[in-house]
């Protein structure tokens, strides 16, 4: 078990290599039920890491044995272990919804779908900078590819944009490594932490320059403002399995924001201690509004969804920006509740827009939805979760997140800005449901059965919306450690670069 | 004496490519355009076979020998292109 | 106890009726009324400790670190409210088991009358403030459901959609207020809070706090100027009406005033905000309720002006007061359960709710007629009822205050004032409706219902009269606990009597009536009056509102999203601009201490035709062709730098790279347009430029610094290790593939999934394919060269053993997989060029695709096998070997490696460029589709 | 290092340099398409088979054993510079460029664009 | 021109040896383990590669080729003097032309090295080879006397390639 | 020298972020190929410039910082990968919106000539 910090990458990347080889290379059944196995196999193995992780402390895989800050290592701490599971248990909702027929609209959906959560999770593990450059570049164009699966005008116009504004950021990634290695020469990241605050006047302004833009391209991922205006068109058009699982690409960013401007530029960086924050809160702040504004102007459920993920990444980086550990616990759970309700979002508008003929989710009068009672309650439920409402996780983790804005001077802004955003998703949503289900026309009725993996697979990702309430104590004791973890740059520093691999 | 040569060879070699550049420039037709891109990769494998005597390593030769290869490729490419349109058919 | 259960236990039962819809009408609703009905017995079990002044508390541990938990409190007041809930509860049951048709899902119904149930207990019972906010949500949740019941209707549809947004926003206002006494007090706990009152008031965040919750509790108590939900919410099937609008919804704002009147009330604030809301809702919701033709508009506004009186009483800041609220609200939900539920049973067997239509009903239903009539004369204020009780507690209260100085007269006024249209609409109710004539055009012909719907009428009439007349002996003891609940010490003395002897509030209730009378007497002139007005039709105005607020955000999201990619782009770059400039200013000299290096002619030589090159590359951009060649110069010449800057394998890697992506530019740009014409404004382009530049400026300025600043890196472990740790004399190479060689085993994932996906492009492209050339030239007949052909095919195999050659040596010297796999690449795109694809068919019959997964396979294969050895993944593995003839030679797993990473390089170019040129062959890859 | 191979070195590097220069030049100067491409390709082919001589010498000289390897750098170029040429020639004429006026029978071009015979 | 038949050890026993020479030469040495390894390869590639190429008449005579070579090496010093001259000298005194030279040998890999060769000597380039194989365009940088340019290739180039293909 | 490559960064950065900024998908691909020059001139430069460092062991005391150079050969491997995807991307869009404009629409252009110029460039480009 010494090897499990590896597994969530090496499966999925293995399985997606085999699928390209025969026996399994010809047959989309097979795919299917070879894809599904391993996603199981993935979700258990990614549990155990993070059990492991949790009790016996960060795990740390030293790759090709060369000793940090030398070669790559793999840092599985709670923060990085639950974005995995999360990762996860959303991929396998989103391949249970695809394994129903989407995924036979284009070639190659499994093995590129396995590459993504490859990506994913390497960008989640690793603990190494130009290494977590390779791995965007690997979710990255894994995404490209995806977004493209079943066709049509308007996923190829999305992914233009997709793609293009993803490259000029990737390069400016290159030019913050470049900055980053040219100035604290090295790569690892806790070894980064640990000379930054030694460095120069000189190399101290270089390496501001790097570490905040590592916020733009970090921030295009998350969508934050001023780089968020692709996403809500991107998201929609994409097929709703790769919607569903990228709503844990937003989360990447974050993620990486999360990780990088806590570590390295963390409380213990001296002059260099949370150069991104003064940027950071503005910016949230402002992509929470567009988000909001953004949900009400939506002419259809599937850029509601999408522009409901732009508050869920306003309000993940408020989190951040609060810069304290109750914050960033706060985000963490707030972080799942997102990510899965949003994934399930997307499934539930599909499942809608294939009932609607020709209207789709849009919100006009339409036929009556055949299947209206099932996925009714489905998006009832999500809609719930994602305003904001009880009994469902959309309530603690917006409750959560206030709670820890208590005391700020900008307090006062979080608060109304959240809760506003809430007022907002409100307004939105209801409208769009009673349209949605409620508006008929009396045309005919003549939608295809709902394939049963399909509502399989919304219930899997609703369900961890109650699940998350009900065990909110444990859950959110597991937030706060992560949080505090992460925050105590001192000890894992310590821990990363000389405890080895215990 | 050979600094010297080596002095005098670089520095026509680097007239060279300018004098390349400047038919690039100049045209007027595409394909003395790529007349003067094809004589920029030789006169490069130039540059570098001096670069390498210069500095006494053999670890260049490679990389001459590789523009020699890869720029007859591009510039055939390039030909088929204005012939063809379509380099694969 | 387990006060748990008794919220949990209705809560279960929204289940219940989903299950046993399908055995009846009856068993449905038997079956739904069995879990409230323990629940309520529960609570009975308990009412002589409540009485006797005590609470009973329960707390289940849930989420400590946000400070919920299951926390429940079963006090006086919490006893009045279940009683009303759960009491008014079952007869709605039982009113509705009559009252739906056979069309309406009764499970469904029942389901969701049962989880609003759920909710107000849980509302009333908590003691834990976020705990309390969430079943408060949940009632706003479940009306939505209620009252969108009839969801075909639109009005139903708007209605619940109006409520919902309006209670909900009330709702988060709530939670920030709930949340903000909890930071205040330092706990959520509701015993805590309300036993901190002094602190709260005297907190600087009292004022914002108090806002916050008032507004929550004027939200769901349809308090001016929230109140326009309310009669909207009338869409709803009348049962929903009957519970909501008289015992619970409403109430909860009600309830909410009372649970915080401890905590929060006490001040001028609070007198000035709640007792003038109070008075002015109780005004105008008795003053719109006489010109409602609408049976329900009436009880709609009739209940906003007594939930106005409740909060006036509360509002004013006296115990007394605050006593009669809580009699008033056990007055009010009786009388005006019974009167919706009259008027459900008006509406069922006549079919019409419109007082124009609906006359002299007394004689079709004699004993509907009475019970409604005693009803409503209760809610007019008339003794020997016990809305007069009440009522005459208010005036006596309006009287005894004097919070607004000289002008406190008004009150008292004002309350009689409203008291009489009371008891003008009163009486319009029953004048309109049981007399004045004959029904006119009815869809049904009027009887009486069917027994039982009419029993709860009865039961909640007779506890009109009961309480009218013995009142203390009723609920002098319920009413004392609750107030005891509310005041959170003793109760004033008060005197539950019919006869208090002639007094000021006696004289004003007389006034009231004659008032009343007089005014119902002189309707017409006050119709006519009223006529003038347009009345504003909230749920227009509502949805105006909400439409406007959508166009305008569609607005601002057309100007801001305007789907311009390059809008985007310039302002991440901006961005970009921004964030890597303003660390800048802090840099004190841009040329730091690093000795620097001498310029020679070479090297300005190379840069005079980088610059020129790259800059024509611009000027050029829209003459494609040309751009490209200019391109290539640029290419060329980053990769001279590498060399010159010792670093052969750069510009090994990047000369072929450079040369595979002309190809591939080349193979594009056939499809695309070969030129454009100029499409940005000059004044555009000059901002662009300027942005761009001052980008580059920024990073020249950066490059500078960094290249002239020291470094003190872990370079030198690599240098020190490569050969002794990883076998090679070529650093680099034994970086890739050793130290690093993670991050090679992504790259060519990365390689091989763009090919994947680029072939996934090429599947379903249907692309125009030119004829001529952009001067309109025809192609060339001559498609295979006969001097390129013969020459590629000789040096095919020359190109191989470059390729071998440059493999073998990678690790120790300039080269690798890599390299080695673009060369081969290249070599066999050269025959595809040169002899095309038709020739090549039967020549190469490798699938590109499994030879990308075969090399990924190799790669991470050679990395697995170390945990044979149980070392970490991708740890090497070499040794030295002297063969007798051959020599010393070496072997590393680091070549296994690499030759993974030349076959995913071939593999994956050769996918996408063969593929690509077979687009306009019948090889195309479409027969491949679909796997 | 002995003074001869210093000096064979420094001819063959200023010979095969100043070819590479007579070609560049050429390229330059010369009327029109047709007669440019006559220079590059053949000086070149000189030039650096003068500065791969000079290479081979060196570096035999500095390795202590033969050095033959720039020889295949000449043999690559002496095999792909006529099919340049050639390619070059081709889109010269698809292109029907304009062709010196001195050039003597200048409608051959026509039948040789054609791959016709010339008569 | 014979069919070749489908599997053969030494399916390009030419190339072998060239590929053997070009690895000796790649990695400058005559070590034994690179003797080995080079005949490994040049056995090993063109089995590989044989199937990419289109059939072509076998060499003859080696004796003859390598004259041939030697006087293409020696010619193409002469003309790159002689290149160099007419390019430093005035462009006015050019004089350029199309000659078209009817071809004997037919088949694609001699004709192919007969145009690589004109292209690389005097003034010469081949431009075009006519779709029956019977002409070949060439360009001249500076003809003196067309018909003797023409029975100069003819003799010195075609000639001896005819009898090195035997064809 | 320093001075020259910095400045040799700075104007490949310039060029390749201008081209960005063009409304057609090829023009695009050329910009990110210029800076990806651009970048990977950068990263190597974190490395600082060594003239006549050894790339090999042994070859010379003084050696080039190698760590960068195998990011930058990581990078151009990727970056080719990228370019690779967009370039067909391009192609897919101009297949299936029948222009090569980023936006997948030519926007009409205030200057009359210059769109009607466009418009007809357009139409016989196809
Ligand atoms: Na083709
Ligand atoms: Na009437």
């Amino acid at each position: 078990m010494q090897h499990l910090p590896i597994f969530p990458i090496l499966i999925p990347m293995l399985a997606a290599v085999f699928m390209l080889l025969p026996p399994l290379s010809n047959s989309i059944n097979r795919h299917r039920v070879f894809a599904i196995a391993v996603m199981i196999l993935l979700i258990i193995s990614s549990a155990l890491l993070l059990l492991t992780s949790h009790e016996q402390g960060t795990q740390m895989y030293i790759l090709g044995g060369w000793q940090p800050p030398f070669g790559i290592a793999l840092i599985a701490d709670r923060l990085s272990t639950m974005m995995v599971l999360l990762t996860s248990v959303l991929a396998l909702g989103a391949l249970l919804y695809a394994c129903a027929g989407d995924d036979n609209e284009g070639m190659y959906f499994h093995p590129l779908f396995m590459f993504q959560i490859m990506g994913i999770n390497g960008a989640f593990l690793t603990g190494d900078i130009f290494n977590l450059f390779v791995f965007f570049e690997v979710l990255l164009i894994a995404s490209y590819a995806l977004l493209i699966h079943g066709g049509g005008k308007q996923k190829t116009k999305a992914n233009v944009h997709y793609v293009i504004l993803n490259l000029v950021a990737s390069s400016v990634f290159l030019f913050a490594l470049g900055i980053l290695y040219g100035t604290i020469g090295s790569l690892n990241i806790a070894d980064m932490a640990s000379k930054v605050r030694l460095l120069g006047d000189q190399e101290q302004a270089l390496v501001k320059s790097g570490g905040l833009l590592l916020l733009v391209v970090f921030g295009l991922k998350a969508a934050m403002l001023p780089l968020n205006f692709w996403l809500p068109k991107t998201y929609a058009v994409a097929s709703a399995p790769v919607a569903a699982l990228f709503a844990i690409m937003t989360k990447v960013g974050v993620y990486s924001i999360l990780r990088i401007h806590t570590v390295i530029f963390g409380e213990d960086a001296g002059a260099l201690a949370g150069i991104a924050i003064p940027w950071l809160w503005p910016l949230a702040i402002l992509t929470l509004i567009i988000g909001a504004i953004g949900v009400l102007a939506s002419p259809s459920l599937r850029l509601t969804v999408a522009n409901l993920v732009l508050v869920s990444v306003g309000t993940l980086i408020i989190a951040i920006a609060m810069q304290r550990e109750a914050a960033t616990a706060a985000a963490l759970y707030y972080m799942m509740h997102t990510t899965l309700v949003t994934g399930a979002l997307f499934l539930i508008a599909d499942l809608i827009s294939k009932q609607r003929g020709k209207a789709e989710d849009r919100y006009v009068v339409a036929r009556q939805m055949t299947h209206s009672k099932i996925i009714g309650i489905t998006f009832f439920i999500a809609a719930l979760t994602v305003v904001g409402l009880p009994p469902f996780s959309g309530f603690l983790g917006k409750v959560l997140i206030l709670q820890s804005a208590q005391g700020l001077t900008e307090s006062a802004w979080v608060w109304s800005v959240v809760l506003l955003a809430g007022v907002a998703s409100l307004i939105a949503i209801s409208r769009a449901g009673t349209t949605l289900f409620w508006r008929h026309s009396n045309g005919s009725n003549d939608s295809d059965p709902i394939h049963p993996l399909k509502i399989i697979a919304v219930v899997l990702l609703l369900s961890a919306s109650p699940l998350l309430v009900i065990f909110g104590g444990p859950v959110t004791d597991f937030t706060n450690l992560a949080a505090s973890q992460l925050h105590d740059t001192t000890q894992s520093v310590d821990a990363l670069l000389i405890g080895g691999n215990k | 004496m050979l600094n010297t040569a080596i002095t005098i060879a670089t520095t026509l070699v680097c007239i060279s490519l300018i004098l390349n550049l400047w038919r690039l420039f100049k045209g007027p037709s595409r394909p003395d355009r790529i007349l003067a891109l094809d004589t920029m990769y030789i006169n490069s494998i130039a540059l570098i076979i001096l670069f390498g005597i210069a500095s006494g390593t053999a670890l260049y030769f490679e990389a001459a020998l590789l523009i020699a290869m890869l720029g007859f490729v591009s510039t055939a490419a390039m030909c088929k292109y204005i012939l063809r349109g379509d380099l694969i058919e | 106890m387990n006060l748990l259960w008794v919220v949990l236990l209705p809560l279960i039962g929204t289940l219940v009726p989903l299950l046993t819809e399908r055995f009846g009408r009856n068993v449905c609703a038997f079956s739904v009324a069995l879990l409230p009905a323990w629940s309520l017995i529960l609570v009975l079990m308990h009412v002589g400790e409540i009485f006797d002044g005590e609470a009973i508390r329960q707390t289940i541990e849930w989420i400590p670190s946000m400070g919920l938990d299951l926390s429940f409190r079963l006090d006086g007041l919490s006893l009045l409210f279940l009683l009303l809930i759960l009491g008014i509860g079952l007869l709605i049951i039982l009113y509705a088991r009559y009252y739906l048709s056979d069309k309406d899902s009764m499970g469904q119904f029942y389901a969701y009358l049962i989880l609003f149930m759920s909710a107000m207990v849980g509302i009333v019972i908590s003691n834990n403030m976020i705990q309390l906010w969430m079943f408060w949500e949940l009632t706003s949740i479940s009306s939505f459901l209620l009252i969108s019941f009839w969801s075909h209707k639109p009005d139903a549809r708007k209605g619940a959609r109006m409520a919902l947004t309006v209670t909900g926003t009330g709702g988060l206002a709530l939670l920030a207020g709930l949340l903000l006494l909890g930071n205040i007090v330092g706990s959520y706990d509701l015993d805590t809070v309300l036993a901190s009152g002094d602190l709260i008031r005297a907190h600087a965040a009292y004022p914002i706090a108090l806002v916050l919750v008032l507004l929550g509790a004027f939200t769901k108590s349809a308090q001016f100027p929230f109140h326009f939900w309310l009669p909207h919410a009338m869409a709803a099937p009348t049962p929903v009406s009957a519970y909501l609008h008289s015992a619970t919804m409403v109430k909860a704002g009600i309830f909410l005033l009372c649970r915080f009147y401890p905590a929060l009330a006490g001040t001028d604030l609070w007198f000035m905000i709640v007792s003038l809301t109070g008075l002015i809702t109780l005004l105008l919701g008795a003053y719109i309720a006489l010109f409602k033709h609408d049976l329900k508009g009436l009880l709609a506004y009739s209940t906003i002006s007594h939930l106005g009186l409740i909060t006036l009483l509360l509002g004013l800041n006296s115990d007394l007061a605050a006593v009669a609220a809580v009699f008033h609200i056990i007055n009010h939900a009786t009388f005006k359960a019974s009167l919706f539920m009259a008027a459900g049973i008006i509406d069922h067997e006549t079919g019409s709710r419109d007082m124009r239509k609906l006359n002299g009903l007394m004689k079709y239903m004699p004993h509907t007629a009475t019970l409604a009539i005693v009803a409503a004369l209760s809610m007019a204020g008339v003794p020997l009822l016990n809305g007069f009780l009440s009522k005459e507690m208010f005036f006596a209260e309006t009287l005894d205050q004097s919070m607004l100085g000289s002008l406190s007269w008004m009150i008292p006024l004002l309350a009689t004032v409203g008291a009489a249209f009371s008891v003008a609409y009163s009486l319009r109710f029953i004048h309109d409706v049981f007399f004045n004539g004959e029904p006119i055009d009815l869809p049904k012909t009027p009887h009486e219902p069917p027994r039982y719907m009419k029993v709860p009428v009865e039961i909640l009439v007779a506890l009109c009269l009961a309480v009218g007349i013995f009142p203390a002996y009723l609920v002098g003891d319920l009413l004392h606990a609750a107030a005891f609940s509310v005041l959170a010490n003793d109760v004033p003395m008060h005197s539950l009597s019919i006869w208090h002897g002639f007094n000021i509030p006696l004289f004003m209730s007389f006034l009231a009536m004659v008032g009343g009378i007089t005014i119902y007497y002189n309707r017409r002139h006050l119709f006519e009056f009223q006529a003038q007005f347009n009345e504003p039709d909230a749920k227009y105005i509502f949805e105006g509102a909400v439409q406007s607020l959508i166009k305008f955000t569609q607005r601002i999201m057309a100007t801001l999203e305007n789907g311009s990619l390059q809008r985007y782009v310039f302002l991440m770059l901006l961005f970009t601009l921004v964030m890597s400039a303003y660390p800048l200013f802090e840099l004190t000299q841009n040329a730091g201490s690093r000795p620097q290096l001498p310029i020679d002619g070479v090297a300005i030589t190379a840069a005079l035709l980088l610059i020129i090159s790259a800059i024509a590359t611009v000027i050029w951009h829209r003459r494609r062709f040309l751009s490209l060649i200019y391109l290539s110069v640029v290419g060329l010449i980053v990769s001279l730098a590498f060399a010159k800057f010792s670093a052969p394998d750069l510009a090994l890697t990047q000369l072929s790279v450079e040369i595979v992506t002309i190809i591939l530019l080349l193979l594009a740009l056939y499809f695309l347009p070969q030129s454009t014409q100029k499409e940005s404004s000059n004044r555009r382009l000059s901002i662009d430029l300027t942005v761009s530049a001052l980008i580059g400026c920024v990073i020249g300025t950066i490059c500078f610094a960094m290249l002239t600043t020291p470094l003190n890196s872990i370079s030198d472990f690599f240098i020190a290790n490569s050969k002794t740790g990883g076998g090679g004399t070529n650093v680099v190479n034994v970086i890739l593939v050793d130290f690093r060689g993670f991050d090679t085993l992504g790259e060519i994932t990365v390689l091989g999934i763009a090919a994947l996906g680029i072939f996934k492009l090429i599947a379903k492209m249907r692309i125009y394919v030119p004829t001529r050339d952009d001067k309109g030239r025809p192609w060339t007949k001559d498609r295979h060269p006969l001097m390129l052909a013969m020459v590629s095919q000789s040096l095919l195999p020359l190109a191989l053993l470059v390729s071998v050659y440059i493999f073998l040596r990678g690790h120790n010297l300039p080269g690798g997989g890599f390299i080695a796999g673009l060369i081969t690449s290249v070599a066999i795109i050269q025959q595809y060029v040169a002899n095309g694809v038709l020739w090549i068919k039967p020549r190469i019959k490798v699938d590109y695709q499994w030879l990308i997964a075969s090399g990924i396979l190799m790669a991470t294969a050679t990395g697995l096998g170390s945990w044979i050895f149980d070392k970490p993944f991708l740890s090497t593995w070499f040794d030295h070997f002297h063969l007798p003839w051959v020599g010393e030679f070496e072997l590393a797993s680091a070549m296994i490696f690499d030759l993974g990473v030349y076959l995913t390089v071939v593999g994956a170019v050769l996918l996408i460029l063969a593929n690509l040129g077979k687009l306009t062959t019948s090889e195309r890859v479409d027969n491949k589709e679909n796997v | 290092m002995e003074f001869w191979i210093e000096l064979v070195v420094s001819v063959f590097l200023v010979a095969g340099a100043v070819f590479v220069f007579i070609g560049s030049l050429g390229l330059a100067k010369l009327p029109d398409f047709y007669t440019r491409l006559h220079a590059p390709t053949k000086a070149t082919t000189l030039g650096m088979g003068g500065l791969l001589a000079a290479s081979a010498i060196l570096m035999t000289y500095q390795q202590g054993h033969l050095s033959l390897h720039e020889l295949l750098i000449t043999l690559f170029l002496l095999i792909t510079a006529p099919v340049t040429a050639h390619m070059l020639a081709k889109t010269a004429m698809h292109h029907k460029l304009q062709i010196t006026e001195k050039t003597v029978d200048k409608e051959l071009s026509k039948r040789a664009r054609e791959r016709n015979t010339p008569t | 021109m014979k069919s070749q038949p489908r599997f053969r050890l030494l399916p390009m026993p030419i190339h072998s040896l060239l590929l053997f020479v070009v690895w000796l030469l790649l990695n400058n040495t005559v070590a034994p383990g690179h003797l080995v390894l080079g005949a490994f390869l040049a056995l090993v590639i063109p089995l590989l590669t044989s199937g990419m190429q289109s059939p072509q008449p076998s060499f003859h005579k080696p004796l003859v080729t390598f004259r041939y070579a030697l006087m293409v090496i020696a010619d193409i010093i002469v003309a790159n003097f002689e290149v160099a001259l007419l390019v430093i000298g005035p462009s006015k005194k050019l004089n350029p032309a199309f000659i078209a030279v009817p071809l004997d040998i037919q088949y694609e890999l001699p004709i192919t090295i007969l145009a690589s060769t004109v292209s690389l000597t005097p003034g010469t380039v081949s431009a075009e080879i006519s779709e029956d194989k019977q002409w070949l365009y060439v360009h001249v940088l500076h003809m003196t006397n067309k018909d003797e340019l023409i029975a100069l290739i003819k003799q010195r180039y075609e000639k001896p390639l005819m009898e090195i293909f035997e064809c | 020298m320093e001075a020259i490559y910095a400045f040799c960064v700075g104007i490949l950065t310039t060029c390749g972020f201008f081209l960005v900024l063009r409304g057609r998908t090829f023009t695009v691909v050329i910009g990110l190929t210029l800076l990806s020059y651009a970048v990977n001139l950068f990263l190597f430069a974190s490395g600082r410039l060594t003239i006549d460092g050894a790339a090999v062991l042994g070859q010379s005391t003084e050696y080039s910082d190698p760590l960068p150079q195998a990011l930058v050969l990581t990078a151009i491997v990727i970056g080719f990968a990228m370019t690779a995807f967009l370039v067909i991307l391009a192609m897919r869009s101009r297949a299936d919106q029948g222009n090569d404009h980023v936006d997948g629409q030519v926007p009409t252009i205030s200057n009359n000539s210059a769109a009607s110029n466009s418009a007809s460039s357009n139409k016989g480009n196809n």
